[in-house]
């Protein structure tokens, strides 16, 4: 259903994203995880065309097979509105603060012609779906006058409200605590599954990604460098990136003993050097890993596991 | 904060880059006039030549000669000479004043803050015109007179932005790793608050510059200012009002070019500055 | 004990954000407090470094103590090089100036970066400058709030096993302020947890997280991320 | 030459006079003294009686108030309806337009009511003769009619300013997390630009326009003085060239107090308009 083949992304000369192809199948929930400046968050905003001003993309984000790049005003806009809905890290900075949670989840629906009295209704529904009871008086509440956790529930049912085949979610949960997190990935989960959509799930937390997806990319300064089963993670992951890490959460080892860590400090695309994006920090680099760039094989996109 | 947010283009439209370097070498030029003025101006701009009066631009008389045949592009040169010392007076007064109240009333906080903000929001419930005018009606017309009114109106203008500066500044992590440190406020404030306040306080002094010029002007302009038949741009354009009636603008549009040029630099190395350091606009008045 | 801290209390306007709270740090030690936001962790760290007042309770605390913040881009001043940083707290605390060198070894520093200022450095690096300057200090106590909290997972580990080495290396106690029980796990031996204002459970580290007894400290344990984790909606509770 | 002597109207008066005159307007008190019984009389209803003019304060307020309020009135429009317009659309009309805007709006600022006045003089007294340059006219159209020009120089430099803060403050709007996502979603550009844009912008820019308006009773005198308009600003520029305290004091005060009045209404306006500021004040 979605389609990146080998997309590019250079905002005003920077390059931000070098060659990323992935696919998503309908229903299907892929994780995308990074550390900051990987490009992941890109990658999904360049579906809906949210890019910086000055954006030149190359190689192509299909949906159901159109181009997003050749849609016109209009195409791109029922795109958004009916296609894809997505989910941001700040949930406070998304919901417009000044006009009441009741206005933020009906204001699409009213502007495809749904009725006010039908829409207030389905927005209420669409509350108490992801566990908001009370919900008549929240639609009349200000986004100030909720937590974190139930303005980003309130967000995801707003997300869910038109029907969407896919949702974007850009670490939709990392400015809230772990318990509420819980809560809202249990939501987002049940919620999916029982609606197919699929989902394209942004975090920096490899467990995360592997409890909510079922399939994970791992990216690093602006190229996915290995796509791997949910399932697979602890045990199948083979890219060296990968592997430092999953070594470098302070889980991996036990108490007292030394992290294992890679040196050195993340690469973004604009620094990234002309061979393999890891090689100047990957313990098993070699020659050739730092002059010529490895090909993604459909798993991985390193020199050492061709080899093998 | 949030990973979405769109950045704006940092780059500066050509123009505005290609005009900030023009603007300052243009205010460099005409500090140096003011200066050197009596080095400078062709004429004596007192001297009276009644037969010659409202003579047209010449080679003689570059900008031709008001009513009095004084010769206008000396008086103009002179003029420049309390038309900057003005603002600059009421700037660095209201500077130093201002930011001292500010930064104390920030670092303190408390009752401190409360009684010196209240005075500030008193003081500027005056309109800088109004308070002008009215010191000018107690204490007579004059170059001081206006110059400390409006030393003194200006002080909240500044003090409110410096205030709110100072108490974002104040609640950073840096200062409170160096009071964890156990560095004395005093050692906090002269070393590290004052000096990344510095910026500011230069972007607010520019910009605060062409307000009190347009200020002080409009006084004098009022004949509440400076007297004939001193030199001096607001005046000037006054005295020069009957006769674009009867046909001779030179002496008004003179002056009046030359206060709106000055300003327009001014304020461009302003907000050169201000993109360059941050920092807000201070209210107009 | 370097820090005992004994019925601590915290009223802001009205709000209790710390209510009664007790723990001590051993010398040498390592102890964690942790909780969600909101729950007055912080308070507390912000009360012994002395930041913030009590409204009542006592703290004791024998020997200097020095703190890390969480944002490493605005805990540095932005026009200060790190070697004037520093230079300066060196100098402050009457100890050697040829320390800084050995201090930026310390923290794993290049000695080329003593001339950079905080905007030519990357978080990891302020974060590790911002170690050596509470160091420099010779604490017998550091306060690490939220510490490793704005790092990238690879960033997070080798400060991590910086802060360990430092530990061995000079014997300084820490007070550990985070939400991440990994971490927790990792750097610490003894940990208390904290919701809303009030001390819940608190032991070492093994037991409380291994084997928690009260029901918000099972409930904090079982909502991390891990291998085989499954999500629940746990009641809804708004 | 001493105030009273002022008072009594020539070189050589009669020592007698002069004690009469100095006791009746306590000139020989000190000046908080002075100060006192002016006060005294303010709130008992009497702002007092123009020392030169031989007037009650009262009459020469009540003569001027209705062309000082039109002017205002006048100017405040133009700078509401110019300038919230031109800063909407530099903020959304494009880079050229915007460089266009800047330019202008640069040179406004820079253009105190003074220097525009003496322009439009020069334009509309030598060349153009659409409106009078001199005098307050009669009848509400001639009113207006002669007050165009003291409207146009007057508004001008705040016109300029309200359309900066207007750009300002809809681009930073334009930039908020929240017009991304309500883009995202799919909605018409017309409306995000309306129910998120406008609306988010909207308390900063009443803000900044209610100060400038409340700043304009003041600002009215150099209009007014240039262009002949027997309103408040003349007459307090001329009663301070005359040292007429007892009318300047009155008349600062009724500035002030304009002032005051209409930047609480604003406060007021804007806690409607963002209810995140009522709340902030409630508690």
């Amino acid at each position: 259903m979605l389609q990146f083949d080998d997309l590019r992304l250079r905002v005003g000369g920077t390059p931000i994203l070098r060659g990323v192809t992935l696919e998503v199948a309908a229903g299907e929930a892929v994780g995308l995880v990074g550390e900051s400046g990987s490009g992941k968050s890109m990658t999904v905003k360049s579906v809906v065309r949210l890019l910086p001003p000055g954006s030149r993309t190359e190689g192509a984000v299909r949906f159901d097979g159109v181009d997003v790049s050749s849609l016109d005003a209009a195409g791109l806009r029922r795109m958004r509105s009916r296609d894809v809905a997505m989910v941001f890290q700040d949930p406070r900075a998304v919901v417009n603060p000044v006009r009441t949670i009741g206005d933020f989840l009906t204001e699409v629906l009213r502007d495809q012609g749904v009725g006010r009295t039908e829409a207030t209704r389905r927005a209420a529904r669409a509350l108490s779906e992801v566990g908001i009871g009370d919900a008549v008086r929240r639609l009349h509440q200000r986004p100030y006058e909720l937590s974190g956790g139930l303005l980003q529930r309130v967000v995801i049912a707003a997300a869910l409200l038109t029907g969407p085949r896919l949702i974007l979610a850009d670490e939709p949960t990392t400015a809230l605590d772990v318990t509420t997190q819980e809560e809202v990935v249990a939501i987002l989960n049940e919620q999916r599954a029982a609606r197919q959509v699929a989902l394209m799930f942004i975090t920096h937390d490899l467990e995360l990604a592997a409890a909510v997806c079922d399939r994970i990319a791992v990216m690093y300064a602006g190229e996915i460098v290995e796509v791997l089963p949910a399932a697979a993670l602890h045990a199948g992951a083979r890219h060296p990136y990968t592997r430092a890490l999953l070594n470098s959460r302070p889980g991996a080892v036990a108490p007292g003993e030394r992290l294992r860590t890679v040196p050195g400090v993340p690469q973004s695309a604009l620094t990234a050097p002309p061979g393999c994006v890891f090689a100047d920090r990957c313990p098993h680099a070699e020659a050739r890993c730092r002059e010529v760039r490895p090909v993604f094989d459909g798993s991985a996109a390193c020199h050492l596991l061709e080899a093998r | 904060m949030s990973a979405m947010s769109i950045p704006m283009p940092l780059r500066k439209p050509a123009a505005k880059r290609g005009a900030a370097p023009v603007a300052g070498l243009f205010c460099a030029l005409i500090v140096l006039v003011a200066i050197f003025a009596p080095w400078i101006a062709p004429y004596d701009p007192d001297a009276l030549d009644p037969l010659n009066a409202h003579a047209p631009l010449s080679a003689r008389h570059l900008l031709g000669t008001d009513d009095l045949g004084r010769d206008l592009f000396s008086r103009l040169i002179h003029g420049a000479r309390t038309s900057l010392a003005g603002p600059l007076i009421v700037i660095l007064a209201a500077g130093t004043a201002g930011a001292i109240l500010a930064i104390t009333a920030a670092w303190f906080g408390g009752w401190f803050d409360a009684l010196i903000s209240r005075t500030l929001d008193v003081l500027f419930a005056f309109p800088g015109l109004v308070l002008a005018i009215t010191v000018a009606a107690l204490f007579g017309s004059g170059f001081v007179t206006p110059v400390a009114a409006l030393s003194l109106a200006f002080v909240p203008v500044i003090a409110r932005v410096m205030r709110a500066a100072a108490l974002r500044e104040r609640n950073l992590p840096y200062i409170e790793a160096l009071r964890v440190q156990g560095f004395s406020g005093w050692h906090i404030c002269v070393r590290h608050l004052v000096p990344n306040l510095a910026p500011l306080l230069m972007v607010q002094a520019a910009i605060g510059f062409g307000y009190a010029m347009i200020d002080l002007a409009s006084i004098s302009f009022l004949g509440l200012g400076l007297q004939p038949p001193a030199a001096d741009w607001g005046l000037m354009i006054a005295n020069g009002q009957p006769s674009i009636l009867a046909g001779f603008p030179q002496q008004s549009i003179a002056a009046a070019v030359a206060v709106v040029i000055t300003v327009v630099a001014f304020t461009a190395v302003a907000e050169r500055l201000a993109t360059r350091f941050g920092g807000d606009h201070a209210p107009v008045r | 004990m370097i820090l005992e801290v004994r019925d601590l209390r915290k009223e802001f306007t009205g709000v209790v954000a710390v209510d009664g709270v007790s723990f001590a740090v051993r010398e040498g030690g390592s102890l964690a407090v942790v909780g969600e936001s909101g729950s007055g962790k912080t308070t507390c760290a912000r009360i012994v470094t002395g930041l913030e007042k009590a409204t009542s309770g006592t703290v004791e605390l024998r020997g200097s103590v020095q703190m890390v913040f969480q944002d490493p881009y605005q805990s540095l001043d932005r026009r200060q090089t790190v070697r004037g940083c520093l230079d300066e707290v060196l100098a402050h605390h009457r100890k050697d100036r040829s320390r800084t060198a050995e201090l930026l070894d310390l923290v794993g520093l290049d000695r080329a970066l003593g001339d950079a200022l905080p905007r030519h450095l990357s978080g990891g690096q302020r974060q590790r400058v911002a170690i050596a300057r509470a160091l420099a200090a010779e604490p017998r106590l550091l306060v690490l709030d939220e510490a490793v909290a704005a790092l990238d997972v690879s960033i997070q580990a080798q400060i991590l096993n910086l802060l360990v080495d430092a530990r061995a290396a000079t014997g300084v106690a820490y007070l550990f302020i985070t939400h991440d029980l990994s971490v927790v796990r990792h750097v610490c031996e003894d940990v208390v947890v904290m919701s809303r204002g009030k001390v819940v459970e608190a032991g070492p580290v093994a037991r409380v997280l291994g084997a928690p007894e009260h029901e918000y400290t099972r409930r904090l344990v079982a909502s991390v991320p891990r291998a085989g984790w499954t999500p629940t909606r746990a009641v809804s509770r708004d | 030459m001493t105030r009273a002597s002022l008072l009594a109207g020539g070189h050589q008066p009669d020592p007698a006079a002069l004690a009469e005159i100095r006791a009746r307007y306590h000139l020989d008190d000190p000046f908080p003294v002075q100060y006192w019984h002016w006060l005294s009389g303010l709130l008992s209803g009497d702002p007092g009686t123009s020392m030169v003019l031989k007037e009650p304060v009262t009459a020469l307020i009540g003569a001027r108030i209705g062309n000082t309020v039109l002017l205002v009135a006048y100017a405040g429009l133009l700078i509401l309806l110019l300038g919230v317009t031109a800063g909407v659309v530099a903020a959304v009309g494009g880079r050229r337009v915007d460089q266009a805007l800047t330019v202008i709006t640069t040179v406004l600022m820079a253009a105190p009511a003074f220097v525009a006045a003496i322009l439009l003089i020069w334009l509309f007294a030598t060349t153009l003769s659409w409106f009078p340059v001199y005098g307050s006219g009669t009848g509400f159209t001639d009113r207006i009619h002669h007050l165009t020009l003291p409207a146009l120089a007057l508004s001008g430099g705040y016109l300029a300013y309200v359309s900066r803060i207007t750009r300002t403050e809809v681009r930073a709007e334009l930039a908020a997390d929240h017009v991304a996502a309500a883009r995202v979603r799919g909605l018409p550009r017309w409306t995000v630009l309306r129910r998120h844009v406008l609306r988010n912008a909207a308390p900063p820019i009443v803000a900044v326009s209610g100060v400038t308006v409340a700043g304009l009773f003041a600002a009215t005198a150099v209009a007014e003085q240039a262009f002949g308009v027997a309103g408040l600003g003349s007459l307090l520029v001329q009663s301070a060239a005359r040292q007429d305290m007892v009318v300047v004091q009155a008349l600062s005060l009724l500035l002030v107090t304009v002032f005051v009045l209409v930047n609480m209404l604003v406060d007021v306006l804007n806690a409607v308009l963002d209810p995140r500021l009522a709340r902030a004040g409630a508690v």
